[in-house]
C-alpha cells in the first residue's frame, strides 16, 4: 500500500479527502488507481506531472505528496 | 533630422535663424533619451561642441569662464577651479556616471531646465552669470533667471547659451553642494542643496547663500538664511532655524522619486550639511 | 533622413561609413561597422553596456549621434586584446569569474580600461564609483571589482621599476 | 571559504577558466540581438497604452500600404488555443493564456499588451507603420492593487474566471484564480501552547528580473515552410514547442538555435516576440528581427508578483515554534499563475513546525503576466516569515541564529509543505554564519545587524547530453541547456572527472534543437544537477565503450580493463596503458567513432538552504540605508566550479538587496508604469554594495553522483528579511513594506518620534 497526501488544489476532486491508502507499484498505476476512486483526479494530476517519470516505481510503504507544480527561475 | 555642427557663434546664429525647427545640444545626455521616449525629432540638431568658445574652460582675471558645452569631467580636472569652487565642481561631477560625465555640460544641465538639475543650485549660490548669444548679439543674465519652469527657459527663439561666468571667491569663502538620491549613483536628485558662505576672521558668518533643487518648479533660494546667520557663528541652534526655513521655502511635488514631506524634511537636512561643509572649507 | 559620411579611427583602424544623422554611434558600430561586442541594454545611457572610449573619454555610444564621430578615435572591447594577447583586465575577468551571462562584460572591460588608463592604482571605492554607470545583474559586482583591482596590480607589476 | 565534507576529486571543485570566456571578454560571443541576415526585416510590436480595454477594431490597412512595410500581423493571424496546462519542464502555463498574452484578441489586459506587429525594411519604417495602425478601444476600469482586485466591486479581467480550490464552487467570476491551502496539525492547539505570539501584515511590490539583455529574436521561415529561430532564452526547446504551438504547427517545423543569453533569472522561460517574428517572417518571406527596447521589457514581460501577506507565529518561551498561520495574496498579472503556492510552501520550510495553516490566493490584475524570478514566490513570503521570526526571537530575548537552530529542519523532519526531508544542510548554513567573524564584528552608532534564512526546492527534469571522443582524444560535450552563468564549465568539469582527461580537452557545447535531445529550460537551479547527470551518464557510457575497445585490442575480457586517469589499464599491469587518444586514433578499427548520448528525467534534486547576515547603517536624517557588510552561507551539496557557485550566491544577494531597498514597479492612477527604465527602476549599482562574502557549505545531495544541489535560486530568498532585521537592529523599527526606500524609512523614523 502507498499513502497519498493531497494538496489543497486537488481536494476539490477528492471531496475534501486529504489522504488515502492505495495499492500501486508505479506512478502511472497510482494515478490510474486514484482516478478510479476519485473520477477526474487522474487528469488533474496528470496535467501537473506530465514531465515526471510515469513508470517510476513507487516502493511499498511510500508516502506520495501531490504538490502544485514547482517552477523556477 | 539633419545634423549640423557649426564652428562659430555667428554660424550657429544663422543656422537657428533658418525656418526649420532646431534643437541645440551639447552632450545630448538628456536630448537623446527624450527622443527615445517619443519626443518628436527636430528638423535640425545643432551640435555646439565644435565651437571652441563653448568647450573652453579658463580663468580670466578674477573670473572663471566655463563653456556651455564643456563636459563636466573637465571641471574636476582643473585643480585651481576645484580649489576655488569645490561645490560647483562637486555638483557638476554628480551629473550621471563617468560615461555621462564625458558628455554632460553645465550649459545642458541648465537649459534642459529640469527642477532636479544638480549644477543649478551650485551655480546660483555662486552668483553665476549666463552668457547668451542670439540674433540680437550677446547678452548676460544671472543663471538664476534662466530657468522659468520645468522644461522652460528665458531663452528667446534663436538664442543659445555660450558660457557661464563665476567670480573667484573672496577670502574665507567656500561653497558646497550635496544631493540626496536613493542609490549612490545613477539617480536624479530627490533633493539638492547648494550653499556658499563667507566667514569673518572670528569665524562668524559674513555672507551666506543657500539654494535648493528638486523641491520646486525651479531652484529656490533660502533668503532667510542670511538673516539668521550673518554676524553669527554657525551654532546648532542657528542651523536648526535655517533647516526650518529651507523646508519652508520648498514647494515640492509627490512623484516616483520622492514625496512632498520627504523632500521638505531632507531639504532642511541637506541645507545644513552643505552649510557645515562650506564653513569647514571656508575656515581652512 | 539626411545621411552623413563619417571618417574615423576604430580600434586603430581607419573607418569610413555612411550613416543616418539621427543614428546612434551604438547602432552604427553594431549594424554598419559590425562590432557586435558593443551591447545595447537600454539605449538611454543608464546601463553602460554600450560603453566605448571616444577620443580618450569613456562614453555611452547610445548617447552619441554618429555624425559626431567624424574625425574621432573610438576604442571598443574588440580592440582591447593586442597581438601579445589579452588585456590584463580580460585575463583577470576570466580568472576571477567576473562574468556570468557576459552581456555587460564588454562595457565593464571598457569602463575598467578607462579607469586604469587615468588611475593605475585605484582603491576599491574608486573602482566601484568608476563602474557605477555599468549595470550587472548577475554577479553582485564582487568579482568584477576584484578583477579590476587585480588587473591594476598586474599592470603595475608589469611596469619596470624606475 | 568552503565548509567541505569528504572526497577528493581531480577536477570537480577546481576553478578553470570557463570555456566560453574568451569569446565573452573579446566581444565575439553572439547574443540574441547580434545576428543580422541578408534581406532581414526589422519587426516592431504595437502595444496597448491602456491597462484594460476592449479592442473594438484594429485597422492595419494604412500601415500595410506604407513604403517599406512587408508584413503586418494581429491576433487574427494566430490560432486561439484551448485551455490546457502544459510547459517545457517546470515552467507551467495555460496555453490559452499564453496565446492571448503574446497577441491580445478581444481585450488588452495591461499597458504594454501586444496587439499587432509589423515587419519593415528599417526600424524607422516599422515604427512609422505602428503609428499608422488605428485601434478603437473601449477603455475599461482597471485594477492593479491586490486587495482592490479582490474587492466585490472590482473590475473583472476574465469573465469566465471562477476561483479554483474553494468549496463550494463560487457562482460568480472574480479575479481570484485559485486558492491554495496548507493545513497540517491543529492550529488552535499550536497557538494555545505558545507563550509568544506575533502577527503582522506585509506588502511587497512587483519587481523585475532586470536582465541586461532585452529579448531578441531573428526568425527565418524558408520556402519549405520550416522556421529557423535564433534567439536568447532559458530554453530553446521551450521556444520551439511554444512557438510551434502558438502558430498551430508541429514542433519539428521549428528549429531553434540558441544565442548566448544575457541574463534571464526566470524571465526568459517563456515566449513573447518569438512567435510574432516567426509569423511575420512567414508572411513576408524574409528573415525578421525583433529586439525589445528596455521600455518594452519593463512594460510587457513578466516581473514577479507584488504581494500582501499576513502571518502569525507562535512560540514557547524556550524558543520552540508551535504554530504558523497566515494568508498570502499574490498578483498574477493579467493571467493566472502567480507563484503563491510556492510562497506558502517555502515561507517556513527551513523549520520544523507541526501546526500550519497557510492560505495562498492567486489574483489576476492589470499588469504584465508575472514570469518566474529566481526562487519564484519564496522571497516575498520569506521576507514576511523571517522578519516575524526575528521579532519572536527578540521577544524571547534569544539570539536569532540560536532561535533558528532550535527549530531547524533536518533529515527526517517533515517539511511544512508535506514531504520528509532527506539529508539537508540547513543547520550547517546557520552554524557557518554564527561562526563567521562577520557575526561578531562590533557595530557603531546607527548601525545594525540582521540575519535571515531561506529555502528553495531545486528541480530536476529532462536533460540530454551527447559526448563525442574526437580523433585527438579530446571530447565534445553537447547539451541542450543554455549557459546562463558558467554551466559549460560545470559540464566540462564533470566530464573531465568521468573521462579522466584534462578539463581544457573538453569542449562543452550548447547545441540547437536538432543536434541534441530535448532538454528542459535552464531554470529551477536544475542544470548542474540534471544536465550534469546526463553528461555523467553519457561519459560513463563512453568509458565503458573505451574499456571494451581496449579489451578488444588486448584480446582480454572487458572486466580486466580499468579506466584510470583517462587511460585504459590492464589489471595485470603488464600491458602499456592506452590513452583516450590512442583509442580514438584507432577507433575505426574497433567499431567506429566513439560517441554516446544519455538522457534523464532527473529526480532527487536536493533542497537548498541559505543563511545570511547583513550589516547596515541608517542615516536617521535622510532614511538612507547603506549596506556595510554582507555574508551568505549556502549549501551547494558539492560545488563543481566554486567560483560560479559563489557568483550565484552573490548575484542572488545583490538582487535581493535591490528588492529590499529600492526596486519596485510604480504605476500612476491610470495604470501606466512610471519607471519603465533603468534610471528610475533603480537596480543596485557597484557603489551601492560592499563585497559579498560567501561560505559554500557542502552537505552532499544523495540524489546526485557528486552530491550537487542547485545553487541558482535560494540566495535571493533571505536578503529582504536580513536587511529589514538589520534596519530594526539599527533603529528599533520593524518595516513591513518593500521596498524599504529612504522615503519609507524616514517616514517610519518620523512616525516613531525620531
Amino acid at each position: 500500500m502507498v499513502r497519498v497526501i493531497f494538496g489543497s488544489a486537488l481536494r476539490q476532486y477528492t471531496g475534501g479527502v486529504e489522504e488515502v491508502e492505495i495499492e500501486a507499484t508505479t506512478v502511472r498505476s497510482l494515478i490510474n488507481a486514484l482516478d478510479r476512486r476519485f473520477p477526474g483526479l487522474g487528469g488533474a494530476i496528470d496535467g501537473h506531472i506530465k514531465t515526471d517519470a510515469l513508470y517510476e516505481r513507487v516502493p511499498e510503504g511510500s508516502e506520495v505528496h501531490c504538490l502544485p507544480p514547482i517552477g523556477g527561475g | 533630422m539633419r545634423y549640423v555642427a557649426p564652428t562659430s557663434i555667428e554660424e550657429t546664429v544663422s543656422v537657428l535663424a533658418e525656418d526649420v525647427p532646431a534643437q541645440v545640444y551639447a552632450g545630448a545626455t538628456d536630448f537623446i533619451p527624450q527622443l527615445r521616449m517619443g519626443r518628436p525629432e527636430p528638423g535640425v540638431a545643432v551640435d555646439l561642441k565644435r565651437i571652441d568658445r563653448l568647450t573652453d574652460l579658463r580663468r580670466e582675471g578674477d573670473q572663471w569662464v566655463i563653456g556651455a558645452a564643456t563636459p563636466s569631467v573637465r571641471l574636476g580636472e582643473e585643480e585651481d577651479l576645484v580649489a576655488d569652487l569645490p561645490g560647483l565642481v562637486e555638483a557638476a561631477s554628480l551629473i550621471g556616471s563617468d560615461q555621462i560625465q564625458s558628455r554632460a555640460s553645465l550649459g545642458g544641465n541648465l537649459c534642459n531646465a529640469s527642477p532636479a538639475a544638480d549644477s543649478v543650485p551650485a551655480m546660483v549660490v555662486n552668483n553665476g552669470r549666463a552668457v547668451i548669444a542670439g540674433p540680437g548679439g550677446i547678452r548676460t543674465t544671472p543663471v538664476a533667471s534662466v530657468v522659468t519652469g520645468p522644461g522652460r527657459t528665458a531663452l528667446a527663439k534663436g538664442e543659445f547659451l555660450v558660457e557661464l561666468v563665476f567670480d573667484r571667491p573672496p577670502p574665507r569663502t567656500a561653497d558646497a553642494y550635496l544631493r540626496f538620491i536613493p542609490r549612490t549613483e545613477m539617480d536624479i536628485a530627490v533633493v539638492g542643496a547648494g550653499a556658499r558662505l563667507t566667514l569673518d576672521e572670528a569665524g562668524r558668518c559674513r555672507d551666506v547663500s543657500v539654494a535648493l533643487g528638486a523641491v520646486a518648479p525651479t531652484v529656490v533660494t533660502v533668503p532667510a538664511a542670511a538673516g539668521i546667520l550673518v554676524g553669527h557663528p554657525l551654532t546648532d541652534e542657528a542651523l536648526k532655524r535655517v533647516a526650518a526655513e529651507a523646508s519652508a521655502v520648498c514647494n515640492p511635488i509627490d512623484d516616483k522619486r520622492g514625496t512632498i514631506a520627504y523632500r521638505r524634511q531632507v531639504a532642511g537636512v541637506l541645507a545644513v550639511r552643505a552649510l557645515k561643509l562650506a564653513a569647514d572649507r571656508a575656515a581652512s | 533622413m539626411s545621411r552623413t559620411r563619417v571618417t574615423c579611427t576604430i580600434n586603430g583602424d581607419p573607418a569610413e561609413f555612411l550613416c543616418e544623422d539621427d543614428q546612434s554611434l551604438l547602432d552604427a558600430l553594431r549594424d554598419v561597422v559590425g562590432l557586435m561586442g558593443v551591447k545595447e541594454g537600454c539605449a538611454t545611457g543608464d546601463c553602460g553596456a554600450c560603453s566605448v572610449i571616444l577620443d580618450g573619454r569613456l562614453t555611452c555610444s547610445c548617447l552619441v549621434f554618429v555624425p559626431e564621430a567624424e574625425g574621432a578615435t573610438i576604442e571598443t572591447v574588440e580592440g582591447m586584446a593586442g597581438p601579445d594577447g589579452l588585456h590584463p583586465l580580460q585575463e583577470t575577468f576570466l580568472e576571477g569569474a567576473a562574468l556570468q551571462c557576459g552581456i555587460c562584460t564588454p562595457g565593464f572591460l571598457v569602463a575598467g580600461k578607462a579607469l586604469l588608463d587615468r588611475n593605475p592604482d585605484p582603491t576599491e571605492e574608486e573602482v566601484r564609483y568608476a563602474i557605477a554607470g555599468n549595470l550587472c545583474r548577475c554577479t553582485g559586482y564582487d568579482k568584477i571589482v576584484r578583477s579590476i583591482l587585480d588587473a591594476a596590480d598586474r599592470m603595475e607589476e608589469a611596469v619596470p621599476a624606475t | 571559504m568552503t565548509v567541505t565534507a569528504t572526497p577528493s576529486y581531480k577536477w570537480v571543485g577546481t576553478r578553470p577558466v570557463r570555456h566560453d570566456g574568451l569569446e565573452k571578454v573579446t566581444g565575439r560571443a553572439r547574443y540574441g540581438a547580434d545576428l543580422n541576415l541578408p534581406g532581414m526585416l526589422i519587426g516592431a510590436v504595437l502595444r496597448s497604452p491602456h491597462p484594460h480595454a476592449r479592442i473594438l477594431s484594429i485597422d492595419t490597412s494604412a500601415a500595410e500600404a506604407m513604403e517599406g512595410v512587408r508584413a503586418v500581423v494581429t491576433g487574427a493571424d494566430f490560432p486561439i488555443l484551448e485551455s490546457e496546462q502544459g510547459g517545457s519542464g517546470e515552467e507551467y502555463v495555460d496555453f490559452r493564456d499564453l496565446c492571448h498574452n503574446v497577441m491580445a484578441r478581444d481585450k488588452v489586459l495591461y499597458e504594454g499588451h501586444a496587439l499587432a506587429a509589423v515587419a519593415a525594411t528599417s526600424r524607422r519604417e516599422a515604427l512609422a507603420a505602428l503609428a499608422a495602425i488605428k485601434v478603437d478601444y473601449e477603455v475599461l476600469p482597471h485594477v492593479i492593487d491586490v486587495d482592490r482586485a479582490m474587492a466585490p466591486d472590482a473590475p473583472i479581467l476574465h469573465e469566465d474566471m471562477i476561483t479554483e480550490g474553494v468549496d463550494p464552487v463560487p457562482d460568480e467570476p472574480s479575479n481570484v484564480a485559485s486558492r491554495y491551502v496548507i493545513d497540517r496539525g491543529d492550529i488552535e492547539k499550536g497557538f494555545a501552547e505558545a507563550d509568544v505570539i506575533v502577527e503582522r501584515e506585509f506588502v511587497t511590490q512587483p519587481v523585475h528580473q532586470g536582465y541586461i539583455e532585452p529579448h531578441a529574436v531573428v526568425a527565418d521561415v524558408g520556402q519549405d515552410g520550416k522556421a529557423t529561430v535564433f534567439c536568447s532564452s532559458q530554453g530553446h526547446f521551450m521556444v520551439r514547442s511554444f512557438t510551434a504551438l502558438l502558430l498551430g504547427w508541429e514542433p519539428s517545423r521549428v528549429k531553434v538555435i540558441p544565442a548566448e543569453i544575457g541574463g534571464g533569472f526566470g524571465g526568459k522561460t517563456t515566449v513573447y516576440v518569438e512567435p510574432v517574428a516567426t509569423r511575420l517572417s512567414q508572411k513576408a518571406g524574409r528573415p525578421v528581427k525583433i529586439v525589445m527596447t528596455r521600455d518594452e521589457v519593463f512594460r510587457a514581460t513578466g516581473p514577479t508578483s507584488g504581494s500582501k501577506i499576513r502571518l502569525k507565529v507562535g512560540a514557547t518561551s524556550d524558543g520552540k515554534l508551535t504554530a504558523v498561520e497566515g494568508s498570502m495574496a499574490y498578483q498574477a498579472g493579467a493571467f493566472k499563475g502567480s507563484p503563491v503556492s510556492l510562497g506558502c510552501m517555502c515561507a517556513f520550510a527551513p523549520y520544523s513546525v507541526e501546526n500550519v495553516l497557510l492560505e495562498g490566493l492567486d489574483v489576476v490584475v492589470n499588469m504584465p503576466k508575472v514570469a518566474a524570478y529566481r526562487a519564484p514566490g519564496a522571497p516575498m513570503a520569506s521576507f514576511a516569515s523571517e522578519t516575524l521570526l526575528d521579532e519572536v526571537a527578540e521577544q524571547l530575548g534569544m539570539d536569532p541564529l540560536e532561535f533558528r537552530l532550535r527549530n531547524a529542519a533536518e533529515e527526517g523532519v517533515r517539511a511544512v509543505y508535506g514531504p520528509i526531508f532527506k539529508r539537508i544542510g540547513f543547520i550547517e548554513t546557520v552554524e557557518a554564519v554564527r561562526d563567521h567573524p562577520h557575526y561578531s564584528i562590533e557595530l557603531g552608532p546607527n548601525q545594525g545587524r540582521g540575519v535571515a534564512s531561506g529555502f528553495w526546492f531545486n528541480f530536476g527534469g529532462s536533460s540530454s547530453a551527447t559526448v563525442h571522443i574526437n580523433e585527438d582524444g579530446t571530447a565534445s560535450v553537447l547539451t541542450g541547456s543554455p549557459d546562463i552563468g558558467g554551466s559549460r564549465a560545470s559540464m566540462a568539469l564533470m566530464a573531465a572527472e568521468e573521462l579522466g582527461i584534462d578539463v581544457y580537452d573538453i569542449s562543452p557545447i550548447v547545441s540547437d534543437t536538432e543536434s541534441v535531445g530535448y532538454t528542459d529550460v535552464t531554470g529551477g537551479s536544475r542544470v548542474t544537477h540534471a544536465t550534469g547527470m546526463a553528461v555523467i551518464d553519457a561519459c560513463r557510457n563512453v568509458v565503458a565503450d573505451l574499456r571494451a575497445r581496449a579489451a578488444m585490442v588486448w584480446d582480454v575480457d572487458v572486466e580486466e580493463v580499468e579506466w584510470v586517469d583517462g587511460r585504459a589499464q590492464h589489471v595485470s599491469g603488464d600491458r602499456a596503458p592506452m590513452t583516450t587518444k590512442d583509442l580514438a586514433i584507432d577507433a575505426a578499427g574497433t567499431g567506429g567513432p566513439i560517441t554516446s548520448s544519455a538522457a534523464v528525467n532527473a529526480r532527487g534534486a536536493g533542497a537548498a538552504f541559505s543563511t545570511q547576515v547583513c550589516d547596515v547603517e541608517v542615516d536617521p536624517e535622510t532614511g538612507a540605508v547603506k549596506i556595510l557588510r554582507y555574508t551568505t552561507a549556502q549549501d551547494a551539496g558539492r560545488a563543481i566550479h566554486p567560483s560560479y557557485v559563489e557568483g550565484q550566491m552573490q548575484g542572488g544577494v545583490a538582487q535581493g538587496i535591490g528588492w529590499a531597498l529600492n526596486e519596485e514597479y510604480i504605476f500612476d492612477d491610470g495604470g501606466t508604469m512610471e519607471n519603465a527604465g533603468f534610471l528610475d527602476y533603480r537596480m543596485p549599482v557597484a557603489s551601492d554594495l560592499p563585497m559579498i562574502d560567501t561560505v559554500i557549505v557542502e552537505v552532499p545531495n544523495p540524489g546526485h553522483p557528486y552530491g550537487v544541489r542547485g545553487v541558482g535560486e535560494v540566495g535571493i530568498v533571505p536578503p529582504m528579511a536580513a536587511v529589514a532585521n538589520a534596519i530594526h537592529d539599527a533603529t528599533g523599527l520593524r518595516l513591513s513594506e518593500l521596498p524599504m526606500s529612504p522615503v519609507k524609512v524616514l517616514a517610519a523614523i518620523g512616525a516613531n518620534g525620531g
